[in-house]
């Protein structure tokens, strides 16, 4: 069946906080119709956040919402899906949330396969301090602590992810919504930690301040129209043709022992001794 | 005894109030040798929603920093209307948008409506200046500081380039209060 | 296709004609365009920031509008379908 | 039969804990406070509940409020570094409203300081180290036995007021072995969060009953509802109204302190008598009792007042009990902490408050408090 | 000609910095304090300094005390959840007693709070959040220009006596805008830290002079030396001596306790004939005083006690100024915490202590003060 | 010339705390060759650690040397760094120290390419706090807090060196200590930020509680020994056959902006601009 | 009034004076139903160097866990005698090592010195049971709790497979004591 | 080669054959046994938990025992190099 958003939305608090074409929302959207897919009761679903405006999610969403504090959502999520296995446990997160004060929890999170799907609403920029640099800002790029351009390589959250062991990782864009929903959806299903990093559009904080690259938040949606590039179509490609692409796709689905049932293994086996 | 004159500025996020008020404080802190005060309040975001900026002047040591005996308050919307209304001095000057605000309320205060919303848009073309447009009548009704001392502080302001643009706005407020 | 119906509730604009039904909330709706741009078939535009329906009979249903509204402003609705998703 | 034990008190604390029934444990490895997380990486597997080492005390203290959440008692030990850490976090606890325990076994500092030697230097620390106005419950054992029973204490009072407590404990009686008899199931009555009995839709997350504290449901019980860092109103959302914000912090400030006399618990030992009065928590409490013992053995009325609730500071009783007394000697294994707030309790009695600061790592012995009372009570 | 400027307080604070010398600073971006961050990420390069925005508040504060050690005035700012985070390396600091400023523009707590409304619920964890024993200085400005003098001011005591010293701003203060005459350069003097004038290989990075401090070789200046956060002796290195690390804690703290008079500073405002005294310090300070204005306008003699170091507790000023008043209001944007100082301070002296507290984010009107001052009065 | 250790430890702090057979010892006097070999005039080194056995090395050596707090060394490093450019940064760190509480700085010291060399002194344990499980030990080994057996797969320190972006990527053991210091004297001559995962013995608080593998602290050394193999040999082999091996070699040395450098250059663009 | 003995066991890490101390003190507490406390001071890094572990023992409540009027001080190391004899009390016992510790020094004590370790080498064939040797030899001089006790307690502390081993050192200390 | 000789200072054990030169501090030595078994040539033995040298004309002066002490206490010199490096 088809989702009716109003079923799994607190409609007294909208509308939400983000600003006139944040993609924040566009993400909640394909995060609601992937958790609608998987069939889940509600009442076993707990949405948790840390600080930001991606992290302003979990309150507009008819779920066991918890927004914590900046950075440490992982680990709350940890606690939680270690106490109450049968729940399923989504985290959403921005990128600075996740990759820049959060990044111990990312890794440690990736590297134990927790049952965990978190989703980095990835926009490049600090959106609820008002645009400062984060840690996925690309280098040359305006925001409030870099005016000269940003310093760097950005990180990039699938490599990241990758390096530190997760065992389901992917990435899709804002524009990119049914691929997206879709990839989300897997991450859900997947036993074990996914990561999906969700590029998304911040004109108010990011876009506004590079006008040489983005004219309106359109464009924003625009550019990753343009640049996202499968990672089966980017293997023939070579590192030039590669600048400023957005890869897009599965970058890896294995299946490996997932923690909490590994817990529950050990747990038998000394029963078993005893 | 010092004086004390209060002006807080409401409306909508976006309506550039907060700049309002600092050419405002610019002007009688640097341009007059006076005291100035601005500070604003944010939402839980600093985007959208109500906005709020206070200007105290005075000719003496500002203690308390925010308003609380409004004598001059600027109304941009319906919203910001119905509550600061409540709060301003006896016989305070309150300056609304004619257009934005519909339903008006009087009091123990002097109620002035203008067009500062169609004047930036129809005399302008651009709705972004009625934070501008607005400076100019303020000045001109409250007096609290000198047109060309306003104007001064305006174009060290203002993005290069758009000095006249704004120029034209700020006149096109004072003019608004001189045809009244 | 049928008339084209237009019920306009608060804040809430509905279009229908028979086949494809179009609910606007423009309470939520904060103008930033993208059904409008996005739509293949142009059956939107923008009218006082706020998005309309200028064209439903050419609207394929594709879903694209209300998929990347991001909220929760625009839904679309195949009138054949069972209404109440 | 009775369980009589010799263990340390690390080890009490850990089967206090299982006692209380936590049935999870976060924690990050810290000196002298590992054995506790030690013993329960053992333990808990056996009883139904969950350990996991974090990554770090920031991520330990998370997933100890996050476990609470989704139902589970639960607890996280640490000392000094480690409690610096989690502070973000325990505030986090406060203003949600949710029950854990958190053990600090105090060693030297400041920073890594003396790491196998007791202190009791974060006395203070336990009361204002998050920022922004929260009420704290710290409690502090001076036994073995105390390490059982006060942490056994700590998860009621954490259940009960819906609150995160704290267990200041110090390397002296964290890492002495004493005996200890392990209550029967049932000796010590065991405490359990409300839960709402409102249908889900009705449910309140955060509007207290008459005694300030609100029901608490777990996450995957059917209420669900919205729990947020940021200032919220009684449905568990964020506002901006200033009225509600300080009503919510007022409420929360006085669900602990309208209901001290369920919360505050005090040794007052010889005090009746006595015209000098030592004041002194875990450790340096035990080496207070050896000097009175001399004291008296020489004659002189000394009597001891020792907390084992700390926080909330026991202003009353501390006030009555003390109040007549010609002198009070507080001593703390810091630079002074306590005696801050005993002077602004006894001084304006006309009490002389005089201190004993100490801030080596090695114990105070009993002669070395006896003769610092002798020397105080010539005056 | 004088360089006049309407700025907000948090710009005005990193004009200070670079007036005072700053060179560096490591930040992590937090309302109500990323305005310093921001302005210095654009200042400082063009000065020969260097900005980074660090991955979190621990790595922005461990940055911080890296580049001092390297030579550089360094500075890092923060407003609660920052500043719970930043405490361990605070104590870092204190301990191997490195120079830097940490700025905390308060907002409301606890945990996320009210992130962009004022508060000054942080004042007690300014003094007791890291844990172990530490001296601690806090300055409080009170408007633009003292946002950018306290600022320096923080930095000549930071460099005076080797100690971090926290600039405790609020929001109000931090965000408003206000006239500021930028001093010219020579106008304030600047203190750096004391160097060593011995050979390398006699220096003694811990040992105190006369005034307690040691001077401090920056690294890579050919004084090869360690810096550990253990417990150390005066070459620095890691001791185990109960009497040498007491020795040390106490030569740290005296080298505070032992200057107040180069460290404290109060404004004292017509308090010589004053029956009722507020006690007040940043936003709300300015708010008492509007209040004392409305008073003394209506004949009642109110006057203002505002220390501008709030840490050390000027103890001794404040009893000369208020041990006569018959009472004192401490007005506080919290739920309590100077109040308890000033209660230690005041009550055994006769003065009678009252507070005035709030936690809703929104500042005291005047006429609130001044209501509150006259219910006192009438008692 | 040849090293003469004694120019470069700090006699009277010896003999250090290190336990017998401790391997830190071996990892340290390869760091020293690596110095010595590389020139540094010591007036310009500066030695930082955290907390642990591993980071107690600096007091012993006869350089600028700083002990900070658990996990946060190479954030006082990237201060001390970019406030003193022309200093040699060395860090020495355990792998709880590097990889548990600092991990979030080791992954963005690696992303942000700031030329420090970062010495992992890996021994799969908590050393100093007497035997913890760490996040680099192995599965179903026995720690304090594993005591039936460690859960998940241990962090691959290079892995997640290369996935957060580092430019020089080497690992070596305790018992190659030839090559272990031709690695680090690569990391230190490395312009760029260098890892090299250093394998270390601990047999107090490790090998002495799995007896199974290791009956004394030579068997330690026995097993690095046994089981490296070098990267290009690996290659040829499958996965089961690399199963319990230690890969060894040089990971990744490439040539990429450095971060003190790029902020340099930005200093002078702006000056130029002006 | 109630009694309250102290015994010092100090030596080198690696003795085993930790487990020691545990038997003696869950001898007392537990199998006597006295009561005791044993407590140790850790060096920086828990391993080699100094060792000291105390442990009282009394029939009321124990207030101050440490020594410091010790009834009973055990050495086994020349730097451990050296550093706690001094801080004995008048008549207490000291029993030293005789190899281990060449120079010895008279006092207020009753100095006694045993082959403690060569028994454990000689007789056991073990010098790490030198703590278990020393367990039977200090009970045997200070008669604070009973043999057949401290033989239980042993007997539930030892790793299984190794209880006759550890019996035999115990009693190879109460031996050293009775030829004495 | 020439005769071995053997000088003790305090805890320092000199060997010296006019070729190879091994010292031995033994206070820094914590007998971990890494000299001894890693040696290639059976130069080394454990005398009470201390190495000594048993066969100093076998040395090759690999330098493996030095390298592998992580106590800093075996150093192998060429006494044909300069003797102070
Ligand atoms: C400990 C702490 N540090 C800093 C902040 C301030 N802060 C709030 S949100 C945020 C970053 C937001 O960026 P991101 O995570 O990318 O989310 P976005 O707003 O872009 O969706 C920061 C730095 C905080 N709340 N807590
Ligand atoms: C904030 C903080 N948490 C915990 C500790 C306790 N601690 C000290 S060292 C250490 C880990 C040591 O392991 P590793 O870094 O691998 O070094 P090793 O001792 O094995 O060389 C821990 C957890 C501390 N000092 N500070
Ligand atoms: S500031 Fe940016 S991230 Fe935040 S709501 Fe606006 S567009 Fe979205
Ligand atoms: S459903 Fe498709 S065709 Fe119809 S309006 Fe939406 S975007 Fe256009
Ligand atoms: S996409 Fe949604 S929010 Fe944007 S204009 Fe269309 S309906 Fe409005
Ligand atoms: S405990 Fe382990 S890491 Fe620490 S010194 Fe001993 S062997 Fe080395
Ligand atoms: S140098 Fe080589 S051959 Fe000579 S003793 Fe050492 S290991 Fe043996
Ligand atoms: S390797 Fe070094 S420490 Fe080990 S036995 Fe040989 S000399 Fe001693
Ligand atoms: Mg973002
Ligand atoms: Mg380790």
């Amino acid at each position: 069946m088809e989702i009716n958003y109003h079923e799994y939305l607190r409609e007294k608090m909208m509308p939400h906080i983000w600003c006139s074409g944040c993609t924040h929302g566009i993400v909640t959207k394909a995060l609601l119709r992937a958790i609608h897919k998987a069939g889940l009761n509600k009442d076993k679903v707990v949405v948790i956040s840390g600080i930001g405006c991606a992290s302003r999610m979990p309150g507009y969403l008819d779920f066991n919402t918890l927004h914590t504090t900046h950075g440490r959502a992982l680990a709350f999520a940890t606690g939680i899906k270690l106490a109450r296995p049968d729940l399923h446990v989504i985290v959403v997160a921005g990128d600075g949330d996740a990759v820049a004060i959060g990044g111990n929890h990312f890794i440690h999170a990736c590297n134990r396969n927790i049952d965990i799907t978190l989703i980095v609403l990835n926009n490049n920029i600090y959106g609820m301090t008002g645009g400062q640099r984060s840690p996925t800002t690309f280098e040359g790029d305006i925001s409030s602590t870099s005016v000269y351009g940003s310093i760097g390589q950005p990180i990039d959250v699938v490599n990241l992810a990758l390096g530190a062991g997760a065992t389901f990782v992917a990435r899709s864009t804002s524009y990119h919504v049914q691929q997206l929903e879709s990839y989300i959806y897997s991450g859900i299903i997947h036993k074990g930690f996914a990561v999906i990093d969700a590029i998304s559009a911040c004109y108010t904080a990011y876009g506004r301040r590079n006008k040489q690259k983005y004219k309106s938040v359109v464009d924003m949606l625009d550019y990753m129209k343009a640049n996202a590039i499968n990672i089966s179509a980017a293997k023939e490609k070579g590192q030039a043709e590669l600048k400023g692409k957005i890869l897009v796709g599965i970058f890896r689905d294995i299946v490996e022992p997932e923690y909490c049932e590994e817990y529950a293994k050990m747990v038998e086996r000394i029963k078993n001794k005893k | 005894m010092s004086f004390r004159y209060e002006i807080r500025l409401s409306g909508s996020g976006g309506q550039g109030l907060i700049l309002l008020g600092i050419i405002l404080g610019e002007t009688a802190a640097i341009y007059e040798g006076k005291n100035a005060v601005q500070s604003q309040s944010y939402g839980p975001e600093a985007r959208g929603g109500m906005s709020k900026s206070d200007v105290i002047i005075s000719d003496s040591e500002i203690d308390y920093p925010k308003a609380y005996n409004v004598d001059f308050l600027l109304t941009l919307t319906q919203q910001s209307f119905d509550k600061y209304t409540q709060e301003v001095k006896k016989g305070a000057t309150v300056l609304y948008d004619s257009t934005l605000v519909h339903t008006t309320r009087e009091g123990d205060y002097r109620l002035i409506g203008l067009p500062l919303n169609d004047t930036a848009i129809k005399d302008i073309g651009k709705s972004m200046v009625i934070n501008i447009v607005s400076l100019g009548a303020i000045i001109k009704l409250s007096n609290i500081v000198k047109v060309e001392n306003a104007e001064k502080a305006l174009l060290k302001r203002v993005p290069r380039g758009t000095e006249e643009l704004n120029k034209k706005a700020f006149y096109a407020g004072v003019n608004l209060v001189e045809k009244l | 296709m049928g008339d084209i119906k237009k019920e306009v509730k608060g804040n809430i604009v509905t279009y229908e004609d028979g086949k494809t039904k179009i609910i606007i909330n423009n309470r939520w709706c904060k103008g930033c365009e993208y059904c409008v741009v996005y739509c293949p078939k142009k059956v939107l535009t923008m009218e006082r920031s706020k998005p309309i329906v200028v064209n439903l009979g050419e609207c394929t249903r594709c879903m694209l509008c209300e998929l990347r509204c991001p909220d929760f402003a625009i839904e679309v609705f195949k009138m054949e379908e069972k209404e109440t998703r | 039969m009775a369980d009589i034990r010799f263990i340390q008190g690390n080890e009490a604390c850990a089967l206090g804990a299982l006692y209380a029934g936590c049935r999870f444990f976060a924690g990050y490895p810290i000196t002298p406070s590992s054995e506790i997380a030690e013993m329960l990486s053992e333990e808990l597997p056996l009883v139904g509940g969950a350990f996991i080492q974090m990554e770090d005390e920031i991520g330990a203290m998370a997933a100890t409020i996050g476990a609470s959440i989704a139902g589970r008692k639960s607890m996280t030990a640490t000392s000094g570094p480690g409690m610096s850490l989690k502070l973000e976090n325990l505030g986090y606890a406060c203003i949600t409203e949710i029950p854990c325990v958190i053990v600090n076994v105090q060693r030297g500092g400041p920073s890594t300081g003396l790491p196998t030697s007791p202190a009791q230097a974060d006395i203070m620390q336990a009361r204002w180290g998050t920022h922004g106005d929260h009420p704290i419950i710290a409690v502090c054992p001076s036994s073995v036995s105390e390490m059982f029973t006060e942490t056994v204490r700590a998860f009621n009072l954490a259940e009960m007021f819906r609150t995160p407590v704290i267990v200041l404990s110090d390397e002296i009686i964290g890492h002495m072995r004493e005996k200890i008899i392990i209550p029967e199931e049932g000796t010590i009555e065991i405490v359990n969060r409300k839960k709402p009995v409102c249908k889900p839709d009705e449910y309140k997350p955060f509007k207290g009953e008459e005694d300030g504290v609100p029901p608490m449901a777990n996450f995957g019980e059917g209420y669900r509802y919205h729990i947020t860092g940021l200032s919220h109103n009684e449905e568990g959302f964020p506002i901006q109204s200033g009225e509600l914000v300080h009503k919510m912090n007022l409420r929360m400030h006085e669900k602990i302190y309208r209901n001290l006399d369920k919360i505050i618990k005090n040794e007052i030992y010889m005090c009746d008598d006595a015209d000098v009065i030592i004041f002194a928590i875990g450790g340096a409490a035990r080496s207070s009792k050896g000097a009175i013992r001399h004291l008296r053995e020489e004659g002189i009325k000394a009597g001891l007042y020792r907390p084992l609730t700390i926080w909330p500071f026991p202003e009353e009783t501390l006030l009555k009990a003390c109040g007549k007394a010609k002198d009070v000697l507080v001593v703390e294994m810091n630079l002074g902490q306590m005696i801050f707030e005993v002077k602004r309790v006894l001084s304006p009695a006309g009490v002389r408050v005089e201190g004993m600061f100490d801030s080596s790592g090695e114990p105070f012995t009993p002669l070395a408090v006896a003769n610092r009372v002798k020397e105080i009570i010539k005056r």
